[in-house]
Order: C-alpha cells, then sequence, then structure tokens
C-alpha cells in the first residue's frame, strides 16, 4: 500500500515535468508562428505578449536552457508575473482557487448523491418504470452539450422565470448584508451552475452504478447471503452496494479531469470567477505565465483528487489494505 | 435500440455529405438588411435567421458536416495510436506493458481540455488542428481497452495451442487475438464518436474551434448567446441537433455493446441456467 | 417414516424468444427425518435447479411453474416472499459448488457469521459473537475467535467452505441442501469436508439434501440416492441397491463409465452419444437416443417412475419388473 | 524392472520455475512461489507418463514448461536428443510438430471465431503440409478418426458439446503427427460418462500412433485407468515416481497415500475416505519438508532438510525421510 501511494505520489513530479514540457514546447512554436498571431483573437496583446516572453524566457536561447530556467522559477514557486496585469501569477491563482474548489467540490457531492442512489434502485428494480425512465433520461443526460444546457438554464430559470441571478458569485453591494443574507445570495447563485456542472457526470455515474450494481448482483455471495434468510434490501444495500462501490470510486478518480475541463466552460458562462475562466481569458490574451500556471495547478489538483480516490479504494477493499 | 441509432447515424452522414443540396441558401450568405437579421422560423427559413441574415437551417446543414468529420477523423488517429499502443503492450506485456501503461495512465489523467484549448490557441485554431488535438489526447480509454482484450485473450488456451502448432506472433495477433477484441473496441469507438463531437462543439463554442464564416454547432450556439433573449432559435436548434448527433452515436455504441459483448449481455440464455 | 421435506412434480421453466425451455421438468422426492438423499446427475440435468428451487433462489428469469415443495406440511413454492425469507437459513440452510465465491470479500468473516445468526435470531451482537466463535470451532477452524476480524481472502477454499457451513447451521435447520460442496476442492479437502458434513448432519439431526456428480461421494455419504437425467428423475432408491442392482440403462452406463480405484479394466464402457439440449428434449423416454435397449415404446411414450423393488423406482420401459432383481 | 525400460522420449532435468506473487489491485509483488522447484523426469516412448497433483502442486506450469509454452528459470529439457530450452526460436519452430498439447476445458481451448476446419488444419497450414485441397481432405481424415462427422469443418466451435469440443482439441493435437503429446486435465471437466469415451479415444489414438503422453490429472482413479508410470506433485516437487501397479499397491510417500485414502469409492461397502488433518493455517519452513505441517509421520529431521527425491527400490522413487 505504502509502496503504491509512494509511486502515486511521484508521478506528481513526472507530470508536472512532462506539462510544462508540452507547454512551452507548444508556445516555443507558437510566438514564432504567424498564423497564431493571425488568428489571435487580440493581435496587440499577442504582440506585446511575444516582447515580454522574449524577455522572460529568454527564446532566442535554445530549448532546454529555456525550460531550465523555468524549471528553476517553478521549484522555487516562482511562477512568473502576468503580462497583463503584472501581479505574481500565485496570487492570481490563488485568489481564483477557492471559487473553483467551491464549485467542484459542491458537484461532486450532489453527482454522488443523486447518481448512486438511482443506479442502484435501477439495477435493484431493473426493467421497471423508474429503471427505464432513469435509463432514458441519463441516456439524453449522457448526450447533453452541457455549456449549451447551461444558456437554456439562464434563458429558462434566470431570464424568463428570474428565479436565479445568471452570473458572478460575489457582487460587490454583498458585503453590506447581514451574513445570512450573504449566504443566500451566494447559495442561489450557486443553484445553476452546480447542476450544469454535475450534469454530465451525474448521468454518466448512475449508468456506471447501474452496471456495476448489476454485476454484483449475479455474484455467488449475492445468492448465498439470501439462501441466509437476508431480506432483499439488506442484501442490496448491503451486500451489493459496498462492492459496487469499488468501481464507481475508480471512475470518480477519472472523472476529474473533465470536471476540471468543465470549469473552464462553466465559468465562462456563468461568469464564476474561478480558475477555468482566469485560465480560458489568459489562453485567449497569451498570457503565458497564467496559462502555464493554471496548467500546472489543474494537473496537481486532478493528481490530488486521483490519489484520494485510490485511497478510498483501499479503505473499501480489504484485499488492499491488507496487502 | 441499435437500429433506431444505426438509422439516426446514416441518416446524418447522408445529410452531410448532400449538404449543399439539401441546404437552400449558401451557408456564408450574408444578409445584413436590418429586415433579414434574426429572423425567427417561419416563411423566410425553418430555422430562421441569425444575425447576419444568414440563412440558419443552411449553416446548420454544413455545420453538421463538421461535428461528423472532426467526429470520425478524431476517432479515427484515437483508434489508430490506441489500438497500436494498446496492442504491443498488452500482447508484450512485462516491462514495455508497464512503460506504456505508465505513460497512458498520465495521458488519462491529463486535464486535457485546457490542454486542447491552450494548444489550438498557440497554434491556431483550425478544424484539422481540432482533430488532431482531439485525437491525440483522447486515446487512453480505447487503449487500456484494447490491452486489457490482449492481456486476457494471449492467456487463452486457444492461442497456446496455436503458439503449440508453431503460429509466429503475426499469426496469433492477426487470426487468434485481434478478431476476438474487436467487438468491444468497435462499440467503444462508436461511443467515443459521440464524445468527440461533444468536445468539438465545446471548443467551437469557446471560439477555439470552426472559425467564421464556417458555421459549426458549438460557434452558432456561440454566436447565439449574445441574443438569448430575442432570438432563442439561434440556441435551441444547433444544441438539439448536437444532442440528437450524440446521442444516435451512443444509442448505435450500446445497441452494439449489448448485441456484441455477451458479457453485458441481460436476459440469460438456457445455457448459462443449466444446473 | 413422516416425510420432512417433499417436491412433488416441480418443473422449472426459463422463458425466451425461442419458446420456454423446462431444465427442470417433472421432480418428485422425499426427505426424511435425519438422512441424507443424493441427488445425482450430470452437467445439465437440472440438479442444482431443482436444488435452488427449494430456496426459490432460481436465477432470473427462472420460474417454477408446476409442482409442490412441502416442508413439514407447508408449500414453499406458494408461500409469499415474507415467509419465505424466514425459511431461508433457519429452517432451510444450502451450501454452494464454489467457496471462493460466496463469501462476500469486502466484509469479515465474523460479520457475516453474525449477520446470518442474527437474521433470525433476536440477539445482541456480543451474544452472536459468541455464538460465531463457537460455530467456527464446530466446523474445525483453528484460532477461531482471532479469525472472526479476518477477510474471505485470507481463507483458503476448504477453509471457506468450513465457514459457508458454519452459517448454513447457525440458525439448526431441519434441511441443509449442499450443492457439489467439494467439487471445487482437492482431494483431501474434499475428504475433510465430507467428514465434516456427515459428522454436524448426525449431531444437529439434520436432513442432508447433497447434490453431486460423484458416485463416489454417494455411496459414502448419502442413504438414499436419485438420479436425475434431462430435468427428470430416473431411478431413485435406498443408496446400496444402486450399486447393486441398477435398474435404469442411464444409471447402469452411469455406474460402468467410471474408473475404480483398483479395478483396471482395458477399456471403460463409456455411454456412447451425448447429453442433448434440454431444450431439445427427445420425444419419449428422454434416454432412448442413447439407449441400447431402446425400442419403438421407448421412442414414443415417455416412462414414468414406477416400482421395480422394495422402495426402489425407476422410470424405464425396460426395467424388470417388482418381483425379480436384476444384476445390472 | 529396469531391463523393460525403454527409450526415454523426452528428459526433463532439474527444471525450475517461479512466479512473483502479487496481491490485490496493486499488484505488488510480495515473494515468489516456486510453481516448478527442480523436477527431474524421464518419459519413455510410447507410453503414458501420469502427473498427479492438487491444485497449485505445479503440474500444469511443468507441461507447460516442457512445451516451451512458459519460459523457464532453469533447468533442461532433452526431446529427441535435442535440449529445447536453449534452441533458438527459428529451430523451435520445426519442433513444434512433434510436440502438441490437449486442454483440460474445451470451451476455451477452441477459437470462438474459426470454423472447426480451420482450428484443425491450423498446424497444416503452418507447415505447408499440401495444397488447399489436400489439406481438406486431411482434415476430414482427422475428424473421422476422433469419430466426427466431415460437416464438422463448417460448424463453430460453439455448436458442439464439451465432449465433442474435446474431439476437436484433440484432433488439433494430433493433425502434425507429434510424438509427444501433453494432455492437461483432458477429461476433468467432462462427465463422466463423456469422460470414458474421451479416454478410450486417447488409448486408441496412442496405439494407434505411437503416441507418448504426459497425462497431467488430479484424478487418481482416471490416472490408474490410463498411466503406465505415476509422478506425484506436491508444491512445485515430484515427490514419488514409480511404475502405476507399484505406485497404487506399495505407496511411499504419505502424501501419496493420503492422496489414495481420500478418494471416495463408489462401493457403499468400501471402507470411508479417511481425512487427513487440515491444512496448516501458517507456511512451511522453508527449509524442511514441505509436506511437513500435513505429515503423519514426520519426525524432526524432517522439519530441518528437506528430502530429495531418491530410489528406494526397482525405480520407484520417493521423496521422504521415513521410508
Amino acid at each position: 500500500m505504502v509502496n503504491y501511494l509512494l509511486r502515486r505520489i511521484l508521478i506528481i513530479p513526472v507530470m508536472l515535468l512532462m506539462i510544462s514540457l508540452i507547454t512551452l514546447g507548444v508556445m516555443h512554436i507558437s510566438p514564432g508562428d504567424p498564423a497564431a498571431l493571425r488568428y489571435g483573437l487580440n493581435p496587440e496583446v499577442s504582440a506585446t505578449a511575444l516582447d515580454r516572453m522574449r524577455e522572460l524566457y529568454g527564446l532566442d536561447q535554445p530549448f532546454l536552457t529555456q525550460y531550465r530556467g523555468w524549471l528553476i522559477r517553478v521549484v522555487s514557486l516562482d511562477l512568473g508575473n502576468s503580462f497583463i496585469d503584472d501581479r505574481p501569477v500565485q496570487t492570481i491563482i490563488l485568489e481564483r482557487l477557492p471559487a473553483t474548489l467551491l464549485l467542484n467540490i459542491l458537484s461532486l457531492a450532489l453527482i454522488f448523491a443523486v447518481a448512486i442512489p438511482i443506479g442502484v434502485v435501477s439495477a435493484w428494480r431493473r426493467g421497471s418504470f423508474f429503471d427505464r425512465s432513469a435509463g432514458l433520461l441519463v441516456f439524453i443526460g449522457y448526450s447533453t452539450p452541457t455549456f449549451w444546457l447551461a444558456l437554456l438554464l439562464i434563458m429558462f430559470f434566470g431570464v424568463r422565470l428570474g428565479w436565479f441571478p445568471i452570473s458572478g458569485m460575489r457582487p460587490w453591494y454583498v458585503q453590506f448584508m447581514p451574513p445570512a443574507a450573504q449566504l443566500r445570495d451566494l447559495a442561489s447563485r450557486l443553484v445553476l451552475p452546480v447542476f450544469a456542472t454535475a450534469f454530465g457526470g451525474l448521468a454518466g455515474l448512475s449508468r456506471y452504478a447501474r452496471s456495476s450494481v448489476l454485476e454484483v448482483l449475479r455474484q455467488d455471495y449475492v445468492r448465498a447471503a439470501r439462501a441466509k434468510g437476508l431480506t432483499e434490501k439488506r442484501v442490496v444495500w448491503k451486500h451489493a452496494v459496498k462492492n459496487a462501490l469499488l468501481p464507481v470510486v475508480t471512475i470518480m478518480g477519472l472523472t476529474l479531469p473533465s470536471l476540471i475541463g468543465g470549469s473552464v466552460i462553466f465559468e465562462t458562462i456563468f461568469s464564476w470567477p474561478g480558475m477555468g475562466r482566469l485560465g480560458y481569458n489568459a489562453i485567449m490574451n497569451y498570457d503565458y505565465p497564467v496559462v502555464m500556471g493554471v496548467g500546472v495547478l489543474s494537473a496537481f489538483l486532478t493528481l490530488v483528487g486521483i490519489l484520494i480516490s485510490d485511497l478510498a479504494y483501499a479503505w473499501i477493499d480489504p484485499r488492499i489494505r491488507y496487502r | 435500440m441499435a437500429t433506431v441509432g444505426g438509422f439516426l447515424v446514416v441518416a446524418m452522414v447522408l445529410a452531410a455529405l448532400f449538404a449543399p443540396a439539401l441546404a437552400p441558401h449558401d451557408p456564408a450568405a450574408a444578409d445584413p438588411r436590418p429586415e433579414s437579421i434574426l429572423l425567427p422560423p417561419g416563411p423566410g427559413g425553418v430555422m430562421g435567421t441569425d444575425e447576419l441574415g444568414r440563412d440558419l437551417f443552411s449553416r446548420m446543414v454544413y455545420g453538421g458536416r463538421v461535428s461528423l468529420s472532426v467526429g470520425l477523423i478524431a476517432v479515427g488517429i484515437s483508434l489508430l495510436i490506441g489500438l497500436t499502443v494498446g496492442a504491443i503492450a498488452g500482447y508484450f506485456g512485462g516491462w514495455v506493458d508497464s512503460a506504456l501503461m505508465r505513460f497512458t495512465e498520465m495521458v488519462m489523467i491529463f486535464p486535457a481540455f485546457y490542454f486542447i484549448l491552450m494548444v489550438l490557441a498557440f497554434l491556431g485554431p483550425s478544424l484539422r488542428n481540432v482533430m488532431v488535438v482531439i485525437g491525440i489526447f483522447s486515446w487512453p480509454g480505447l487503449c487500456r481497452l484494447v490491452r486489457a482484450e490482449f492481456l486476457s485473450l494471449r492467456e487463452r488456451e486457444y492461442v497456446l495451442a496455436a503458439r503449440s502448432l508453431g503460429a509466429g506472433h503475426l499469426r496469433l495477433i492477426r487470426r487468434h487475438i485481434l478478431p476476438n477484441a474487436l467487438a468491444p473496441v468497435f462499440v467503444y469507438a462508436t461511443l467515443a464518436v459521440g464524445g468527440a463531437i461533444l468536445v468539438e462543439s465545446s471548443i467551437s463554442f469557446l471560439g477555439l474551434g470552426a472559425q467564421p464564416p464556417t458555421a459549426s454547432w458549438g460557434n452558432i450556439i456561440a454566436a447565439g448567446r449574445h441574443y438569448v433573449e430575442s432570438a432563442w432559435w439561434m440556441t435551441l436548434f444547433p444544441g438539439l441537433a448536437i444532442l440528437v448527433t450524440v446521442l444516435s452515436y451512443n444509442l448505435l455504441g450500446e445497441g452494439l455493446r449489448d448485441r456484441l459483448d455477451p458479457r453485458l449481455r441481460e436476459g440469460r440464455d438456457g445455457k448459462s441456467a443449466r444446473g | 417414516m413422516e416425510n420432512l421435506l417433499e417436491v412433488k412434480g416441480l418443473e422449472v421453466s426459463f422463458p425466451s424468444p425461442a419458446g420456454d425451455f423446462k431444465p427442470v421438468a417433472g421432480v418428485d422426492f422425499v426427505l426424511e427425518p435425519g438422512r441424507t438423499l443424493g441427488l445425482v446427475g450430470e452437467s445439465g440435468c437440472g440438479k442444482t435447479l431443482t436444488a435452488l428451487s427449494i430456496l426459490r433462489l432460481l436465477p432470473p428469469p427462472g420460474k417454477i411453474t408446476a409442482g409442490k415443495i412441502n416442508l413439514q406440511g407447508v408449500d414453499l413454492v406458494t408461500l409469499p416472499e415474507k415467509e419465505m425469507v424466514k425459511i431461508r437459513g433457519a429452517k432451510v440452510a444450502m451450501i454452494f459448488q464454489e467457496p471462493m465465491t460466496s463469501l462476500n470479500p469486502v466484509f469479515t468473516i465474523g460479520n457475516q457469521v453474525t449477520e446470518a445468526i442474527r437474521a433470525h435470531q433476536r440477539i445482541s451482537r456480543a451474544a452472536a459473537r459468541r455464538r460465531a466463535v463457537e460455530l467456527l470451532r464446530a466446523v474445525n477452524i483453528p484460532r477461531a475467535e482471532e479469525r472472526l476480524g479476518d477477510y474471505p481472502h485470507q481463507f483458503s477454499g476448504g477453509m471457506r467452505q468450513r465457514v459457508m457451513l458454519a452459517m448454513a447451521i447457525s440458525c439448526r435447520p431441519l434441511v441443509l441442501i449442499a450443492d457439489e460442496p467439494t467439487t471445487a476442492l482437492d482431494v483431501t479437502v474434499q475428504a475433510q469436508i465430507m467428514g465434516l458434513l456427515k459428522r454436524l448432519r448426525e449431531e444437529l439431526a439434520m436432513s442432508l439434501l447433497l447434490v453431486t456428480h460423484d458416485l463416489g461421494i454417494v455411496a459414502q455419504a448419502t442413504d438414499r440416492v436419485a438420479v436425475m437425467y434431462l430435468g427428470r428423475i430416473v431411478e431413485t432408491c435406498p443408496t446400496p441397491l444402486i450399486f447393486q442392482s441398477p435398474a435404469h440403462p442411464y444409471t447402469r452406463g452411469l455406474l460402468r463409465s467410471v474408473p475404480r480405484l483398483g479395478q483396471r479394466i482395458r477399456r471403460l464402457q463409456a455411454i456412447e452419444g451425448v447429453v442433448p439440449e434440454s431444450s431439445l428434449r427427445p420425444r419419449g423416454c428422454s434416454f432412448h437416443p442413447r439407449c441400447e435397449l431402446a425400442d419403438e415404446r421407448c421412442r414414443e411414450a415417455e416412462p414414468v417412475l414406477e416400482t421395480v423393488g422394495d422402495s426402489h423406482l425407476a422410470a424405464c420401459h425396460k426395467a424388470p419388473p417388482p418381483a425379480g432383481k436384476t444384476d445390472g | 524392472m529396469e531391463a523393460d525400460r525403454k527409450e526415454v522420449l523426452v528428459s526433463i532435468k532439474d527444471l525450475r520455475k517461479s512466479f512473483p506473487v502479487q496481491k490485490g489491485w496493486l499488484f505488488r509483488t510480495v515473494g515468489r512461489l516456486n510453481a516448478v522447484d527442480g523436477v527431474s523426469l524421464e518419459i519413455e516412448k510410447g507410453t503414458t507418463t501420469a502427473l498427479v497433483g492438487e491444485t497449485g502442486s505445479g503440474k500444469t506450469t511443468l507441461g507447460r514448461l516442457v512445451l516451451r509454452l512458459l519460459p523457464a528459470d532453469s533447468g533442461q529439457v532433452w526431446f529427441q536428443g535435442v535440449e529445447i530450452l536453449s534452441l533458438p526460436p527459428s529451430r523451435l519452430k520445426n519442433l513444434r510438430q512433434d510436440m502438441q498439447v490437449i486442454f483440460q476445458d474445451p470451451y476455451g481451448s477452441l477459437n470462438p471465431r474459426m470454423r472447426v476446419g480451420e482450428i484443425v488444419g491450423e498446424g497444416l497450414r503452418i507447415f505447408r503440409r499440401g495444397s488447399r485441397a489436400e489439406i481438406a481432405e486431411k482434415v476430414k481424415e482427422l475428424l473421422a478418426k476422433v469419430g466426427l462427422p466431415p460437416s464438422a469443418r463448417e460448424l463453430y466451435p460453439h455448436e458442439f458439446s464439451g465432449g465433442q469440443r474435446q474431439r476437436i482439441g484433440i484432433a488439433r493435437a494430433i493433425a502434425l503427427r507429434p510424438a509427444f503429446i501433453v494432455c492437461d486435465e483432458p477429461v476433468s471437466s467432462l462427465d463422466v460418462s463423456i469422460q470414458a469415451q474421451i479416454l478410450n479415444l486417447l488409448s486408441d489414438l496412442q496405439e494407434e500412433m505411437g503416441l507418448t503422453y504426459l497425462f497431467i490429472a488430479h484424478d487418481l482413479s482416471v490416472v490408474e485407468h490410463i498411466a503406465d508410470r505415476v509422478a506425484v506433485m506436491y508444491r512445485g516437487r515430484v515427490v514419488e515416481e514409480a511404475v502405476r501397479d507399484r505406485l497404487y499397491r506399495q505407496p511411499l510417500h504419505p502424501y501419496t497415500r493420503v492422496l489414495i485414502e481420500s478418494i471416495p469409492v463408489p462401493d457403499p461397502a468400501a471402507r470411508p475416505p479417511s481425512s487427513a488433518r487440515p491444512a496448516p493455517d501458517s507456511e512451511d519452513s522453508e527449509a524442511g519438508c514441505s509436506f511437513y505441517s500435513r505429515c503423519p509421520i514426520r519426525v524432526d529431521r524432517c522439519r530441518e532438510e528437506a528430502p530429495a527425491l531418491r530410489e528406494v527400490e526397482g525405480g520407484h522413487r520417493a521423496a521422504c525421510w521415513e521410508v
């Protein structure tokens, strides 16, 4: 176990190395490529960026020299300053991180809380009305472009019905409200983004949970548990669910990269002041230090998430816990 | 289920192939007069017009070409990489397998979407780049599937029997392993087409995919976003098109899985119930 | 003797698009208190499904479509599920062929044994735990107390079957069904488990329904035997009789084709042909395509179980009449 | 006895193979399992040598090592005067014509996507034994030889019963007219009535083609029926080896005795099988006899020193201090 965790942790620096290598490699090719400038959304920014890049990374120097320079900075936790407002990248990212974490952790919780019960009940009552309608919904959910869903949500609940605010997380005037009202405001602003972010994972995971429970229900030990005289409820909720959670937990870890990818879209659509939107804007403005910083950090977060899901797996499965 | 999905898939491929015949107008023909922009669906066009007065239906038909070709080619690329890497890892096993799988794992947990956006922004957004980049980032799942199949198939007794008959690597892979591994790969690839179309539409929505004036479902939605309150049709129709397209690939894939992959077949035949 | 368990005309169907097929097509037998009945047959003959029917644990979409299963006069076939739960594990317990997969890998042995106890008895956790230790000792698991906290993967196949047995006897059932309990185990372990089974059956005065394909086990462990072929019982009698004077040609063929230790012969006498799929049951006597005695009558009319000797029944047109005995 | 000895076809010398022991989902190596631990054995031409043992005794591994379907760690296998473990792959291929294998599982040993004709004729095609038509003709003959109709060529394996599939596997094995066949539990997954048919078929083929068998099995009653010599394996080692009748009448090793006494005899008048002491929960000591903890006649020496396989009398070998 310890050995394994060590390997998982050791993979982090390797991964970060790879990411920075790719990023720098792409940057190395692109600023010289007029195509990038032509297609760039903001040619002026990219032109200034180019100059600053030369200055910052020494782009005239050989690639490996540049890379070494960058690595030294990363190791000393110096990600450089943003080209846009010249503030340190770490500071900017740290400002944005809580908003992203809040959104993603809430939607993860929502996914787990809703998808697993749906999957279990669907499998248990296979072929029932519930199963079939859940199956249909899940199927549609699975195929829905979620950014479009987010727009529809805004259109309907935000604009037409006016139930929820459609953008932002914490407008300036909130600070003048009492704490309870501040919290209520935040909650109402969270509803749409959390739902939109969770939607895709919800569909995928409940389907996965269903097939995983179905698989477990076919096992010999489930039949043996029934033969002991356990009620069907107990057989399903005790014997089947814990085993079925194993693959679900693994898949959860692998959902993280797409959650982070989703942040880029949803934070942009909902004007959410998180890392995703920061990264997107940095990309569009050729703000290289920020692009790189956000990339490195999101990779790191993914790895941490996967580490947590591994630990959860080991915690559930005694075959791993006791080597 | 597979039949419905298959029918829709074929219909959409045909629509994309014969787009010029199907579209009533040139998708790029702008008519920016105030009386012809943002027209609701009606006699002027079954789906109305956009902010530049272009016929939305025509743009949708051409947008379908983009989605389908990106979906198919990106999956083709990922199949190429995934099959090769997975087959090598699974067939040879040992340290080759470990090394390749460590690498695959890394690509798998890579925050791919963000990097796709970055690469496209820096190298220049173009459909060709979109296909290549999606393909390059989406092979790990397929690779793991192929590897798992190969790993288990190469231990099968019929493969051992063929080895004891003097069959070489090529014969073993071609005659004994690959044919038995293809069904799940095919299912996975079908489902992956839907996934690639979703990614492409998100990229185009963010402005890094198909560039105007080329129409794609994603960038139509992006343009319509600014008229959410006044011109709902610009958001609704392309979104529905994506939904239906992806749904039909998923239906086809799931249907194929039920037919091809006996492990996931839910109804049991008599044999497994024999006492 | 009073019958504890009586199975009459049991029929199990699996609906399929090609038409229902009946792996169990009219099975009758009785189980007397304190006795062991061996249910013998080759794979696909329906013996396991017959056993599972008694607990109503048929794999879906299998269903009991006809017949009665009387346990102390109560018909289990028509019992509501709520009542059936109280029978399973309490009055009728079962152990299975695959000890390696019959225990849930994510719960401790202690958890699973106490769960079996507390499913039917209202006792405290601590008391259940004490009882679990007793049970593990009863099935000869060394260091029982320590091992309660262990997980199934820390046990060997033989030990897992002992744990299954401990759970099965936890409520002192009237009937224990053992479905090929030693088939997956090595021969030395098999001998231990069979010995244990025999001892427990005597100590707890249970009735044992032993499902097996092994005539050696039948000879060593049963009082009475029922031979199944293609979903029907073709012969039933006290165990010694089946070896001395088998009445059905299938039984005779089976006995002849078994290689016996210490009795080497040049050529084994095989039963020719293959067992057909149960969905393609032959007309008339289902054994007739493989039977050397078969004639027109066997191809047309299906024989029923008839008395051929002292508490000896066979379903064969060619079986000797009750008076005489055959030498097989 | 020695005078009767025929020509040796296969000679195994101090063969060893260990596998890494990996546990759980992490597949971490926690030790090595000596599956085959220094086995030496000679197989005479035209005879059947049986290899008997329980699950995990290493008998299947040994069979695969001899055919070089698995790489051995050390040791030699001489076949027709050639040491095959050191043979380069190019020469190994030719040797394949002379040694074949029949597997236990008639379901897993036939490629589900090949027709029976292709399966049986594959070896003939690999070694280019004739034209298409000639091979087709040869396949018909082979099918007839194992008791299948010529029409079987056009069918797929799933259209046959277990016994018929085993016949197909046998036809494949004899197609190239090999000298030596490893039969790896060829009848243990078959019903008794079918088992007898296959055993008879194997005997007939041996007589007709002068085949030499290494017959791997766990069922001593089957082995007594078919074998000329018997080797008993326990935890990777041969503990006793003798001519069949000697081994069954006067077993020397306590394990062989336990094995024979455990078999339930299909005769109600026979003595009941004795139940040996249960397997230990603790591993045996590394140095001593691997049967120590289960042995009814052990002495102190057995714990300290492992007995080697030595000849006791007239070609009867046993590995036990107490014989």
